[in-house]
């Protein structure tokens, strides 16, 4: 199956990318994070929030929809 | 006067003195109004090590954004007596001094508007995914964090 | 920003979106501010005994509001920190959903616009003298109370 | 000695007068009430403050000024 990753903030500027799809068996969040963290080591240290179907998750909620945003701090108004 | 489907709040650029006055006048036919109360939130030319930030190039979550712009106006009215309420964030750049939040709220009375309106503002900063990133005048960069 | 001599806060009529919209642009320059927070009483039509308002005709000890104001003004920028402070208010015949109280507040951080916006308005419905006298259609008239 | 006295609003209604002067020998802001209940017995009824030097003063304030505002209550904004 394959996972669709956004990138948002400064965190697409880290992974140089915006909008990805890897190849993931059926887990948890925290798995595909350890994935990422292989591919931009960078990443474990910054701050930062996951969201699927535009809701923010716990590292260790299952991934049920075929993509999720990796979120930075947010910063508005 | 409520909505019930998500709208766009974003639009292109600064948000426009002039756009806030008309929508100040367009509220003047809503005759049950008596108070209205007006937040915005606009780009300071601040120091960083010597640099002075010279605009905010803003990115968002789009879809998650409205869909949290929405639940947020969903629960103002409903903690709220409101007759209405509008909101607008900017994306792309918004030069220094320039206007990138308008929130703007009415009601039958004042003390209403002033707690709806502070709601409003920090349920914005606490809960919509956009991302502010501080542009230099020598083209460097930094990305905003709300305090 | 601080003035340090009584101004005339008063204006003749209603006080027009096109005004509040130039003086949101005035302060593009100020590039400190961060956080504006504007107040805009609008007269209501509000029906008593089956007769509507239809306009609020204001009166004033104006020397002795403008002291008021000036008082409030100053006891404002010490209890919070504010760049600037901007005060309008109506005398004569401002007709329903017309503006005719105009608090404008500005600040580096949003907290404080918050408090002191809430403040001053509270302050001027308490400590200036001014009386509105509502005007029904049929030219009957009452005089406004504040709650 | 003459003092000035000002009505504003529902006052300047019930005395059919905005401003008008009348005699008086020193005294306090009461000392004038009652010359003026006498004038206009309305005004007994009718809730308002005395100012003087743009400041409300009591009842019992001696009158220093050689003028005074009686002000209903305050409905701006």
């Amino acid at each position: 199956m394959n996972l669709k990753i956004k990138y948002f903030g400064v965190l697409a500027e880290i992974t140089n990318c915006s909008e990805e799809t890897i190849a993931y068996t059926k887990g948890s969040v925290s798995d595909v994070l350890m994935l990422l963290f292989e591919k931009y080591p960078t990443l474990k240290e910054t701050d930062f929030q996951v969201a699927q179907d535009l809701e923010i998750v716990s590292k260790d909620t299952l991934l049920l929809e075929s993509e999720i945003a990796l979120l930075p701090p947010f910063s508005g108004g | 006067m409520k909505e019930r489907k998500v709208k766009n709040v974003f639009m292109d650029g600064a948000i426009s003195s002039q756009f806030i006055g008309e929508s100040i006048a367009k509220h003047q036919s809503k005759t049950t109004i008596g108070a209205h109360n007006i937040f915005l939130g606009q780009v300071r030319a601040d120091e960083v090590d010597g640099k002075q930030i010279s605009a905010i190039d803003y990115t968002a979550h789009q879809e998650m954004a409205n869909a949290k712009f929405f639940e947020i106006r969903e629960t103002t009215f409903e903690k709220f007596n409101l007759t209405c309420m509008h909101i607008y964030h900017s994306l792309g750049e918004v030069k220094t001094g320039e206007i990138c939040l308008f929130v703007f709220v009415s009601s039958p009375r004042r003390k209403e508007v002033f707690k709806a309106l502070e709601y409003i503002v920090e349920e914005i900063k606490a809960k919509v995914p956009i991302f502010g990133k501080e542009l230099f005048e020598d083209e460097s960069h930094q990305w905003k964090v709300n305090s």
